[in-house]
């Protein structure tokens, strides 16, 4: 496949190591944190950890849009379901999400609830239109790339007068987010999340283009690297970071160049500032309530908000005490350090959000890395 | 995040809607963000929508980067 | 005055027909269903015997032989795919459950649920289609069942087939076989049986030349064994949770892991072309028509030539390697260079977007 | 920092949980709930092989034996009725389709297609009235397979049996051997399961004592091939369509006809009570407890005897007679003193309010 | 069971047969209809007719509400379910009558329409209150016995305010088809049915009493012997004709005392009217437009009544050519007189609704006595 | 037509419902068009509902009148 397998090409990512083996400083540690929960998994399914050099250390990020969702959100999508009698539609990874009382979006469609995995937010509104009497729900998750799609559906249900179909919105911002990690105590005070840069998100900067980090750039003194998602693009980004620490820069330097351009895509941008406007403040699992941190349906699109048809009251719900899925998105701990990981925490039940999505820290290891483990304890 | 794909643009429909080839695979997409896509461009398919394109003198240039890499000698 | 017809009845009107209450009510359009379909598709001395069982007489077993039964339920949706159908499928997902034990496979039967509503028509072209693959494999469905569930209380057709199969003194094929230093072999390309079904729901449709690869495999298990006799010590065929699920439940049967070469693993570029769109991994994708093989290393060689010389082997290869390994993990040194864990599959694997 | 436990798994919550889609998908749930449910029932040393098919060695069967295979597909609902439930059934209902050659059963495999939804503990309970109806009838239960449908497209759960069975050298029972002058005979009272089902539908409710018969008869069968070698020429359980469709079934296989006593036919009066309350009449009503067996006339009495003296034949009788027609038709000279056509179930047979 | 087992006594039958045999005079021939499907039923299951005198002939008649219900009202039952979206439920017999395009209501089923097969009209209202966002259709059929039972649900849904509740009225009255069959040509006319009384309704009676047939008994001079519907009632009944028909009487008697009295059940009848009028005509199988013999809902009740409701549309259907089925229900015909009786008509594919109820004539004879008929035919 | 049957009444409840045996097997029906109906009438049942009840001594009269007919010799 093209623009697909030249980026994973193992004979290269040797090259790519040994240039990076040659670029390390001796004795200097290098810390950096992969924001996207797609590099992340790409880390993780090609081995890419195990060729890079002992002294680099990859941070995991909060940037996986089902590891973030909190408890309480998908509460109100269940409760939709199977209090409201609405049809909700979501994307497949969603429907695994662990909420309250033992429940998921997939255990609540077991016990009755109309709940449909779409692959398309198109799709949401096709169910719409195929059923007029019932209340259909899209519940629309992810980061920027995910959200014009959603705008477009709002768009396209208002042009077409569908009375039926609404939008239970949470979508995310990834500055935001990444502003939020580098205000942290710990990073900034304490300094125990050492973080000398970060690999910039792939698809998310398709959509909001390079600019955006810059502030970052310049404001934190980090330097960030925008890259692919294939496993070269991840390691070509980690040389570039290592030579930016190197020469003491802290610049927006672009691997994705291929895809990424400093604007974005202006069309995406321009729907999704018509149909969204900034939410005050919006919680995040693992990072608690960040100011300006969502968007919300503006309100000349009020009648398509999920949140305002029904009234929605949200409530936000503790995470399990166990899990360390917070201090994980933070960039505080690793799934190791969860005490219930891979033991009660598995992708089968999955206790907290990292376990759910193969992007999110928790899973990625377990499926991938786990053989690296030691020691190992007869059950 | 964000399970995104080059796919090649094999036909514009109505409706702001394309076909799209992937090893063999062809799929309906949306084109709707991306207006002013082509047929033959690599559209990047997110969810069922093109939300960019791939730029090939780009792709070109950080291949050629990688071979560039690939020819200094690895030290042992 | 009208006249009483022997045994007269209106046959049944398959073009426009649908399944009824009435046809799984054990009554006269109950009996007639089973003879119009089902009858006269599958055909054979043992069904026309109309009793309730099928009573034959089996091969004469020599000192070591043994029997093998295995069953599975077909709950495939949609009931019809590219390269096959409900029908056919269920078929050969029993017969090659029979074939990894190193069978011959005699005998199949049949037991049918059928929603009300369902149409005789689709009913009838799934039954020939099973018929076909039977006569195909050799094996004759010898007795069967019906049932028919309120609409909505079912899904068309599921299809529960039940095989015996006789294998010969000293085969001796178990999961729990495999050793530190046996040879992993697959028979050909995966993933096609699940993106074919695939590209057909709704909510995914997709264009793809793929077609199902199901087929009977006890074929190519007779030309195996033939090989190298008692150098196939495992044989599973890995259907649902696909090729990495399957490695893992042989792993822990028999107490080891598995070491895999990702580049040796074949798959067509259609299926890796579906899965990269749909963020689904090609090692966890249905397979209906291939078939893994841990042989003792001095075997392998010749098991392997076997297998590329039968026509549902042609594309087998050495796919890893049987180590020793407290965690029974597969693991994967991937094309990339890199060494990852191969896990069971976990729950459905859903379509993501992350 | 954690510790990879090795195979560490948690239970399943049998009390809350409720199967769901992954527990189809041939993973790690797949496996636990066969391995918690399934295997922790019926277990035995086949079951353990852990592989897709079950191997097992065969009695020696002597010159002139044979084997028989029955299969049928299970889906009552509701799922639990007085006596007894869908587990308990799937195993009586295969078993006796073997017996029903005069066979000793041997071996039976299960197939179940859940719903997503249904609990775990309903599964558990129906599992192990299997289990227990197996052991009871020293039938192991010896390969399986389980397939989960989305929520609306099954009920709860349907379980399709197969059983295979040796039948002795020089029995010779098939529902073609009557002939006119042989005597039918009946194991017991007629309608008990049908009306039990039906008791517990919602729409008709009903309190009734009566209990389903469902029972194992190969022990009765046995018994009575003893009672008079080769006296036996045809064996019947009236299930689906009850006794009226099974005596039709059978003079249609034989080309003969039947003239029955209604006055011999045992019915319980709380039985009689339903179907007049329901405008339903007992000779089509299920019983999967009670078989029907035509007899060379000189065997009659001892095979009558015979059932009269097991437990599962105490209110065994003597029905009727075959006779030539060339109609097939199954008479029966009423109580009252006319004679009628015993006609095939036709449809459903759904209560009526004329 | 209690009066129900002492009335199907074979040994008392073979005394009334005996009784019978003398009282019948030498030469003349009885001929006497039984306007009951119940009483045809009882006549073919217990073999009645073997123990009659080969003098005595029963003519059946319409008395089957399954029989009687024209293509058109099945037509309208299954458009509710397949065109409207209802809920339509109705009793088990009706379920399987034929009706247009090869359609009977399982079929419909079949095909994709919610029908319900209820035990009680009291079950239909309940399915209405399960179901608040559908609409529920009772498909009403019967005769008197059946009518007071839908009268209580039309105003019980009345007391409760049921919104979504509706019944399709097919009720029809005894006395107006009776009327009709002795108006008929072949009766008064031509004498091609010859009817030497009646066998008057069992259950009917109960409801409307035993005085309703006065009025045949002197206008036309035809006795009728209300009798129930058990074997030994029935025979006696035809005793008691032959005896009146010896005597010259014309009158009604009442051989089932212990449960119909001469006034009826007036509480049912009562309700009855509250909620009924008359039809001005109504289609009948085999007989025709009759008129007054059907009932309608009245206006205080309109909103219950499905016709109304849903403005229905009726439209007449002819029956299949080769069926007999009218000539049936008017005593004109036997079931065997119809060249596809047994043949392209049967229990499994009923071509007339005759062969649909075990009270049909059809039915009665193919299930029960067609071990009569000669000659045979191999298929 | 219109099938109904004898059954024993066996307890009166609300609103209108009763229970009846009828051979061992005991349903709820509704008397609300038989409001006399007491535990002990035989009620004549038809669609879940009491139409009427049996007259015990009009039902042993005819009974009576088929016993005479009984000691009647038949004719051979
Ligand atoms: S292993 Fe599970 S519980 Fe622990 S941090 Fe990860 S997701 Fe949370
Ligand atoms: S046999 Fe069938 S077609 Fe003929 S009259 Fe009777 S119901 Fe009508
Ligand atoms: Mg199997
Ligand atoms: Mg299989
Ligand atoms: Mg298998
Ligand atoms: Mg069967
Ligand atoms: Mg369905
Ligand atoms: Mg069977
Ligand atoms: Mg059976
Ligand atoms: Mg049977
Ligand atoms: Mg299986
Ligand atoms: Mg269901």
């Amino acid at each position: 496949m093209k623009y697909i397998e030249e980026f994973r090409d193992g004979a290269l990512a040797r090259r790519i190591a040994a240039r990076l083996a040659q670029e390390v400083r001796p004795g200097r540690r290098y810390s950096f944190m992969e924001f996207c929960g797609g590099h992340t998994h790409a880390i993780s399914r090609y081995g890419i950890a195990e060729l890079l050099p002992a002294s680099v250390t990859m941070v995991h990020g909060p940037g996986c849009p089902v590891c973030v969702l909190p408890i309480g959100r998908i509460d109100l999508a269940i409760q939709l379901a199977l209090e409201r009698g609405a049809i909700v539609c979501s994307y497949g990874d969603t429907l695994r999400v662990p909420a309250s009382g033992g429940l998921s979006m997939i255990k609540a469609k077991a016990r009755g609830a109309d709940i449909r995995m779409v692959y398309s937010a198109a799709d949401a509104l096709g169910v719409a239109r195929q059923n007029p009497q019932r209340e259909v729900v899209f519940f629309a998750i992810g980061f920027e790339t995910t959200t014009p799609p959603t705008a477009l559906v709002i768009r396209d249900a208002e042009r077409e007068g569908l009375q039926n179909f609404s939008v239970l919105c949470c979508h995310v911002l990834t500055p935001s987010a990444i502003t939020h990690i580098l205000e942290s105590p710990e990073v900034r005070r304490y300094g125990t999340v050492p973080i000398d840069g970060f690999i910039g998100p792939a698809h998310v900067s398709i959509v909001i283009g390079s600019e955006p980090y810059e502030h970052f750039a310049q404001e934190y003194q980090k330097p960030v690297v925008i890259a692919g998602f294939e496993p070269l693009d991840v390691m070509q980004a980690v040389l570039m970071l290592v030579s930016q620490v190197n020469e003491g820069r802290a610049e927006v330097e672009n691997e994705f160049t291929r895809a990424v351009s400093p604007e974005g895509n202006l069309k995406a941008q321009a729907l999704v500032s018509e149909v969204f406007e900034l939410r005050r403040s919006f919680e995040w699992r693992g990072l608690g309530e960040v100011p300006y941190s969502a968007l919300q349906i503006r309100p000349a699109y009020a009648r398509f908000d999920a949140e305002q048809r029904f009234a929605l009251d949200y409530r936000p719900v503790a995470d399990n005490k166990a899990c360390e899925c917070g201090a994980i998105l933070r960039g505080v701990k690793k799934p190791t350090d969860c005490k219930i990981f891979g033991t009660v925490c598995t992708p089968e039940n999955p206790v907290g959000s990292c376990m759910v999505s193969s992007e999110g820290a928790c899973a990625a290891h377990y499926s991938y890395g786990r053989f690296r483990d030691i020691p190992v304890v007869a059950a | 995040m964000c399970l995104a794909i080059p796919a090649l643009l094999l036909e514009l429909r109505a409706g702001d809607q394309a076909l799209v080839d992937l090893g063999g695979i062809r799929k309906p997409i949306s084109v709707a963000l991306l207006p002013d896509a082509q047929v033959g461009d690599y559209v990047i398919v997110h969810v069922g929508h093109a939300i960019g394109r791939i730029d090939a003198e780009e792709a070109q240039r950080t291949l050629a980067l990688f071979a560039e890499m690939a020819r200094l000698e690895p030290q042992a | 005055m009208s006249v009483i017809k022997k045994d007269y009845s209106r046959p049944l009107d398959i073009r426009h027909g649908r399944v009824d209450m009435g046809h799984g009510a054990g009554g006269r359009a109950a009996a007639q269903l089973i003879e119009e379909v089902f009858l006269a598709a599958f055909d054979n001395e043992f069904l026309r015997q109309g009793d309730d069982g099928a009573v034959f007489t089996p091969p004469p077993l020599p000192p070591g032989a043994r029997l093998v039964m295995a069953t599975d339920g077909h709950v495939v949706s949609p009931l019809f795919f590219p390269g096959g159908d409900v029908g056919c499928l269920s078929v050969h997902g029993t017969l090659n459950d029979v074939a990894m034990s190193g069978a011959t496979p005699l005998y199949l039967t049949a037991s049918f649920v059928l929603e009300e509503g369902f149409a005789l028509m689709d009913l009838k072209r799934i039954v020939d289609s099973m018929a076909a693959a039977a006569r195909a494999a050799g094996v004759p469905i010898i007795t069967g069942d019906t049932k028919v569930v309120e609409r909505g209380k079912g899904d068309g057709v599921f299809i529960s087939t039940t095989g015996l199969g006789v294998v010969a003194p000293g085969v001796a094929i178990a999961g729990r076989n495999a050793r530190p230093g046996d040879v992993v072999l697959l028979s050909g390309s995966i993933g096609e049986h699940g993106v074919a079904v695939l590209s057909q729901r709704e909510s995914l449709a997709f264009e793809t030349a793929i077609v199902s690869d199901t087929a009977a495999l006890h074929g190519l298990v007779a030309a195996m064994l033939a090989a190298a006799p008692g150098g196939v010590r495992v044989l599973r065929d890995p259907t649902r949770g696909g090729l990495a699920t399957t490695l893992n439940e042989l792993t822990r049967q028999s107490g080891v892991g598995m070491v895999l070469e990702e580049a040796a693993i074949p798959v067509l570029p259609e299926v890796d072309g579906a899965c990269e769109l749909l963020g689904l991994d090609p090692l966890y994708i249905a397979n209906e028509g291939k078939l893994i093989a841990v042989c003792a290393p001095e075997a392998a060689d010749s098991v392997l030539a076997a297998m590329q010389a039968h026509p549902l082997g042609r594309a087998a290869a050495r796919i890893g390697e049987v180590c020793a390994d407290p965690h029974h993990f597969v693991q994967m040194n991937t094309r990339f260079g890199g060494r990852r864990v191969v896990d069971w599959l976990s729950g459905e694997q859903l379509p993501r977007i992350c």
